[in-house]
């Protein structure tokens, strides 16, 4: 018997209700103080296909799912066909009473069969075929003896906006459905859900803690082109337009979408864009606008697999190196890479900080596994009072009055940073500024030494930059036998196989990048350099922060866990490559 | 009160000298011209411009200007109206720039009503590349990307205006000073997009359209009567291209702006607002969501 | 003799099925039967698609196709068309894919004439995004993006087909096959450009413009005695939008295409130019220039 | 006194026409069998300004131009002034005798001053101030002593289109002025010009090198938007369109350039596109496309300095990694950087061979120096009749003939190439193809285990291709002191302070890459670990060569001579820095 450890997965045809099922039973465990991990993984069509949503419960906090599950609720046969093989023996299978299955098979895995009249009470009790999939959570609630009042909540709460009728025939179906699942199979089951008495806790993905990071450090302006998966981060801050007075616009494309940023951001607003490969890919001609008129700006790209359109609705982190260098010619640029929904927050809570400190475009490297994924955490783990809102060398109107000569843009400074002043913002605020070179005024200028010295100093916040680095966490023993690198969302399945590996006596830890430029090159150098051994985890081909750790460092890293089907890392899939000597392109 | 003299800078333009000159110098004095009659002084109007010629204006104007890259300056003139709407938004784009590798934006900005006023300098080739047919080249014009004369006909800026629901629709001529004033200044004033089609000769690469005959051939449609809210009367005006050249305002309508109805603006203008942390209520109602 | 059989292939299609069931479906079986009527052989014709739920066509038809980027399907087709002209070539986009983020494509592919069909898959919304307002939403239509409702006027396909000189211009619904045979049929065998604007309804994300909504509307331009040679005639049905929309051939001319003027095509197609080196003479001459 | 061997610089305003009397004098010394280097520095602006046209001039092959100037024709006052330093003493300057200058000073500096009656001869004999140019030619031929019959038919062949009486003018004056420049001056000046008569030898820059190996090798679709300094790539191409059947578009911008050339090439014709940084930040996404779909396609960046606009009409070497790393995702791409005319032409001979080979995307990295710097070769330098044109596995009719199921475009195969059929070419030619990951018969598949192959199959072409790589060039003794790194158009200038690195008793010898990726690791390794002091010269300010090393074969350059002030290197400025120590970014 175990309690509170266990993985369900929902899964059936878009269109069946997979998300919204899989949501709303996460929600339901939230609120009952569980702690989750959820992920989803689903194909590029609005319906038919196979997608699933996958619960993973546990009794410490954990941030990653597993491949293992121990309750697959199928919603269609292939559903069943396809993901029985990843039931662990004594796990078990719902299924609708009328879909033909060899249960035989079955109890020979030692998978238990939950055959359940999902859609009779749907239709029987509801008197409507899609109350199937309150039936079906219902009846997952009731076999893992999960509580029902936390399932009648959030089916109130769901469709609340649908009329009093359409709740109360859930709520009927619900309890008749969750009745049928406790009284017939609870028993049966070893893996129970039981509600925890703690304060009410928030379930959240990357992009709505992006989001919020951005609200809180005072984005007011975004424009953005629809693209999976990052479309949810405009979405989640149209939906807060009129409250926060933030600016939501669709633009016409991408390009748009960026200039526009580019354009409010000028004028003073705290501007972003958020994407993904082949929305950045259009962005790149104004990315370098944005570092040679310093405006800052900030573009988030939630990466999925390329080559372009590639894999959709999936997983990759094939772009490290292109952000590093998209578009023509040098200039500096910032790039975070959060490998958790709290760096998430603290991305989008640091990046309006980071353009306007250095006035430079600052890159928000995501994914769609941290993306969509969702996590359980503590109400006060966002710390909203602790965001700084720092606008940098802003000159303020009394700034502006003490000037005595004509305002210059681009004055050289010790750090490479101008005090900048907006635009209209006070009498003395009006200069030129041009994609061109220019001289300090801002005016076009060819003179080749004002070149030198423009490059210099544009390039200098680079290394101001530096200072102000989000360094690296080292998580596990200081000293291992292993030592994984790993950047971005790979943090939560590495972190746990490291935690596996130490479990069963071997001695690992991993060094995790937030923030892959300007280089932690000090503190990379360093770990790496007393490392016994090293092992990049990356999904991509080629290995990429491999790479760049050799060219900064020196410093090799010959085995690396790679992976690039479009699917996240976990934490058997890492150690099984470890156990399996599966290195660099040789994938499982 | 303002004067034109009170917009120049040290920098001086490189346009084509002559006699006469290329277009832009008297677009420049016009520039100047209309934001001293109109009182606007440098700190209160700011021009978004591209790449080409033209595009060079604001480094000779004393003015907020930014000097972006080829095809964008409606796109980065919309974000910044829609950040500062007490500043006046000027446009400047060339043929190509705005018709060519900006013509995406200059569809979508129109509709939108976004209050722009869209300065096209349309010398019907690419200046600053030396040379080559532009969108709004002739058929049969003659350049080094086109040397058997180019074989598509050229955009019609105008019946696109109309087609894209400006809500301003102007075309001015380079050679007359007191028609581009007059018409800046209707464009800076009318509340919305205002396009402005200037018909700029270049004199080192476009030897067709000249002066000469541009002055032969432009008309002010006002001079015929022509009621600038009739949108048929637009639409057939606005294919005339030939003998006989319409200027002036083709067409115009009030509607509310982008900004007008946006909800994020209903405090007014997003730089106006304080920059600050959520207060504890948002941050709850934030929290909540998630709960 | 073809059949619309001739043209299904193993992948089945991903569209939202239902009674009724996603546009894009009856706009499939009517490409199958137009093809099979023109008889065309899977190889002697080529889609350049998309991305968008639609774009997805040519993956579950028999014949070449080319699914690329959101936004180009016009500029790839240009490309085929322009190498080999014995191809018939058609390029199918969404709303979104055609109109927003392709929008530049479309007003300069219009005005060259380049013998293209482009079926324009109308939804009046993103599908495949899941839902967020397209360029052709109607004023308040509500998404996440637009949780207040859409601010901006719709885009007109038809205007902007006018205005930007297109030689065909037609609008379809894919509620009405024949209505599309028909149309498509026509298109194809247009020399030149063709747009066919296909009224599309998506079942999942559009509820306001549905089968009934545009069934209510759409008559034929030809009941009403339209000709379609008339432009100012084409020019006032293409505003209609409301209690009546226009479908039908709206406007047709004939001009020479872009590849009739072109020289590079004087000898034929230029898959058809055998690939071989320089021989001497050609050689000498290329030297001679720099001599 | 010296014969043949100088640098003359023509200077003044653009407009004053530059550029058309360099070049009509290069051309008139190219006739006059003389080897020459030309080299240009213009401002971005039609009119006005200070521009200047170099003319080196030696009896040896020279790859580059150098910093000191022989003879200065001043084509207005402030050229007087700011070129007559650059000017070595015993040389001269030539400018109109109205013009107020200090001669004494020149007469200080050793310099000689050859005031003219340049503008008074135009008037005088040709009754036309527009003749002025001629003028200043005929007068610097006759201080010379260079050939008035070859300036001569130099003028006759420029202004035949103007008509007789124009031609006849001009003859008039440039008589006149040449004696005059010879009676008056000739005696004086020690650096003599003489006719070396030799079989005619064609003069030529990269973009023209470039055009003529693209048309050689079959280049048939070219679609591009104009971009300085690659616009003239389309200009030449398009002054040829008749002839040799190429079919040239202008298209509305950059993204239509490059999708359009995927759509040809995808119907089976040779295409390209040329741009600058700018115009290829707009073609990343459809790159992707390309690689992803497998099409052939050659794409030219002629580099200028950026970011942004940056100098636009000047040069750089800022593009490299950008190249390597454009657009989302990874997937195959080969990247050349000719460093010379004759590599230049190579390229274009070689880039659409490998495009097919491959069936991948090929970018020829030049710049703006390369690009229009002029060098006179031999008639036989190219060898047209060498070119091989080689569609690597394009399958006949023939072929197809043999096929009995349904062709399929992405066949698995060893070398990770999949035969490929022209669509339409045959009854059996026609298969989707698709931006979304997709399986061996190109229809969309989201299949994990066909990703992980179709990944690999893909990447397996660079490691196919790394058997055809462009090897480096070692240039000097196979053994130095100091071996210098470059690639690209640095080439020239390298080259040249090698020599005199080794004739001044130093020793030292350059490796130079023509191709940078794939990486050609082993040759690169191989010099550098038996190098006793390795030195990385890039036109840029990371060092982005020296990077890409480091990462490739863990090989550290501490120390690299960078220019990023948008000058080209020349041998001075690189013996400079080595002498005086000025590596990475402490600039001169
Ligand atoms: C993305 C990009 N593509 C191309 C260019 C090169 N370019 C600079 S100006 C210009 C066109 C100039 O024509 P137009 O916009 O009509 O302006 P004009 O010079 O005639 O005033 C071009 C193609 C560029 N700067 N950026
Ligand atoms: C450059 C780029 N931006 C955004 C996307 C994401 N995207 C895919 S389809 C689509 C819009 C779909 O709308 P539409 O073109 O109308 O086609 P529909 O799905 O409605 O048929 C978008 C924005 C993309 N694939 N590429
Ligand atoms: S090239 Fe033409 S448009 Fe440009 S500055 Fe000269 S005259 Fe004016
Ligand atoms: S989302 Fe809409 S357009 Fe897309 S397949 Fe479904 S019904 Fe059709
Ligand atoms: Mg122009
Ligand atoms: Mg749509």
């Amino acid at each position: 018997m175990s309690i509170n450890k266990m993985s369900l997965r929902i899964a059936g045809a878009a269109g069946q209700g997979v998300e919204s099922t899989g949501a709303g039973f996460s929600l339901a465990l939230s609120r009952g103080g569980l702690n989750l991990f959820t992920m989803q993984d689903y194909m590029s069509r609005i319906r038919g296909g196979l997608n699933f949503f996958q619960i993973r419960v546990a009794p410490n906090e954990i941030f990653t799912h597993t491949d293992n599950i121990h309750l697959l609720l199928a919603l269609n046969k292939e559903a069943f066909d396809t993901y029985r093989t990843d039931i662990v023996p004594g796990g078990g299978i719902i299924y609708d009473q009328d879909m033909k299955v060899e249960d035989k098979e079955l109890e020979d895995d030692g998978i238990k069969a939950f055959a359940s009249p999902i859609i009779e009470i749907a239709e029987d009790v509801g008197g409507n075929r899609l109350m199937t999939n309150t039936a079906a959570v219902a009846i997952s609630s009731g076999i893992t003896g999960f509580s029902f009042e936390k399932i009648g909540e959030v089916i109130e709460n769901s469709f609340a906006k649908k009329g009093k009728q359409i709740v109360e025939g859930n709520l009927r179906v619900a309890e008749v459905a969750y009745d049928f699942g406790r009284d017939t199979y609870y028993d049966q089951f070893e893996y129970h859900l039981a509600e925890v008495d703690r304060p009410p806790r928030m379930m959240i993905n990357g992009n709505q803690a992006f989001s919020l990071g951005a609200l809180a450090s005072g984005c007011r302006f975004i424009s953005s082109y629809p693209m999976t998966p990052a479309t949810t981060i405009m979405e989640i801050l149209a939906s807060h337009a009129e409250e926060y007075g933030v600016l939501v616009k669709q633009t016409e494309d991408e390009i748009a979408a960026m200039c526009m940023a580019i354009g409010a951001s000028h004028m003073g607003v705290r501007a972003m864009t958020a994407t993904s490969g082949g929305g950045f890919s259009l962005k790149v001609e104004a990315l370098g606008l944005a570092g040679m008129t310093e405006t800052p700006v900030v573009i988030v790209n939630v990466q999925r697999p390329g080559p372009s359109t590639g894999l959709a609705t999936r997983t990759e982190q094939g772009d490290l190196r292109f952000m590093l260098h998209a578009s023509q010619g040098e200039f500096p640029r910032l790039v975070l890479t959060p490998g958790t929904v709290e760096q998430a927050f603290e991305a989008g809570a640091r990046a309006f900080n980071l353009a306007e400190k250095y006035q430079t475009p600052v890159i928000v490297l995501s994914d769609q596994f941290l993306g969509v994924s969702s996590r359980v955490l503590e109400q006060d783990t966002f710390d909203f009072n602790g965001v700084n809102i720092d606008r940098g060398e802003l000159l303020r109107p009394e700034d502006l009055d003490k000037l005595e000569e004509d305002y210059q843009r681009y004055v050289f400074t010790e750090t490479g940073i101008s005090p900048r002043a907006i635009p209209g913002s006070h009498e003395k605020a009006f200069y030129p500024v041009t994609s061109d070179e220019h001289g300090p005024d801002g005016h076009i200028l060819e003179d080749r030494t004002n070149r030198f010295r423009m490059m210099n100093k544009r390039m200098k916040k680079l290394e101001t930059a530096s200072i102000d680095l989000w360094q690296p966490e080292l998580y596990g023993p200081e000293e291992a036998d292993i030592t994984f690198v790993a950047w971005g969302s790979t943090y939560g399945p590495l972190r746990e196989a490291v935690d596996w590996l130490n479990d069963d006596g071997s001695s690992a830890n991993m060094l995790h990048l937030p923030q892959v430029w300007p280089f932690p090159e000090k503190r990379v150098s360093e770990i790496l350099s007393g490392a016994r051994r090293v092992i990049g985890v990356e999904s991509n081909f080629s290995a990429q922060l491999a790479g760049l750790i050799r060219e900064e460092t020196g410093f090799h890293i010959g085995s690396n866990i790679l992976r690039y089907d479009g699917r996240p890392f976990s934490p058997n899939y890492i150690t099984q490559c470890l156990e399996e000597e599966r290195f660099n392109a040789q994938t499982i | 009160m303002l004067r034109p003299s009170d917009f120049i800078v040290y920098q001086k333009p490189t346009w084509c000298p002559g006699n006469p000159s290329c277009g832009n110098f008297h677009i420049l004095s016009t520039i100047r011209t209309t934001l001293a009659e109109l009182n606007l002084a440098p700190h209160q109007a700011i021009i978004s411009s591209g790449i080409g010629c033209g595009s060079k204006m604001p480094d000779y104007t004393k003015i907020n200007g930014f000097m972006g890259i080829h095809g964008r300056p409606l796109a980065v003139a919309s974000g910044m109206a829609l950040a500062n709407g007490e500043q006046v938004v000027i446009a400047i784009t060339g043929d190509g720039d705005g018709y060519a590798i900006g013509g995406n934006h200059f569809i979508h900005t129109m509709r939108r009503n976004i209050n722009i006023t869209h300065i096209a300098q349309n010398n019907q080739v690419y200046g600053l590349t030396k040379g080559q047919y532009s969108p709004t080249s002739q058929k049969g014009y003659k350049s080094k990307t086109s040397p058997y004369g180019a074989i598509e006909p050229p955009i019609n800026p105008m019946t696109h205006a109309l087609a894209g629901e400006a809500s301003f629709v102007s075309r001015t001529f380079a050679g007359d000073r007191e028609h581009m004033v007059r018409i800046f200044k209707e464009a800076i004033q009318h509340r919305g997009y205002a396009l402005v089609d200037v018909l700029q000769p270049c004199i080192i690469f476009n030897r067709v359209n000249t002066y000469e005959w541009y002055g032969a051939r432009v008309y002010d449609v006002e001079e015929d009567g022509h009621d600038r809210r009739d949108k048929s009367a637009a639409w057939r005006l606005a294919q005339l291209w030939g003998e006989k050249i319409p200027i002036g305002v083709l067409y115009q309508e009030e509607r509310p702006t982008y900004e007008d109805q946006e909800v994020a603006l209903r405090n007014g203008s997003l730089v106006k607002q304080e920059l600050k942390l959520l207060n504890p209520v948002q941050v709850e109602k934030l929290k909540a969501l998630f709960l």
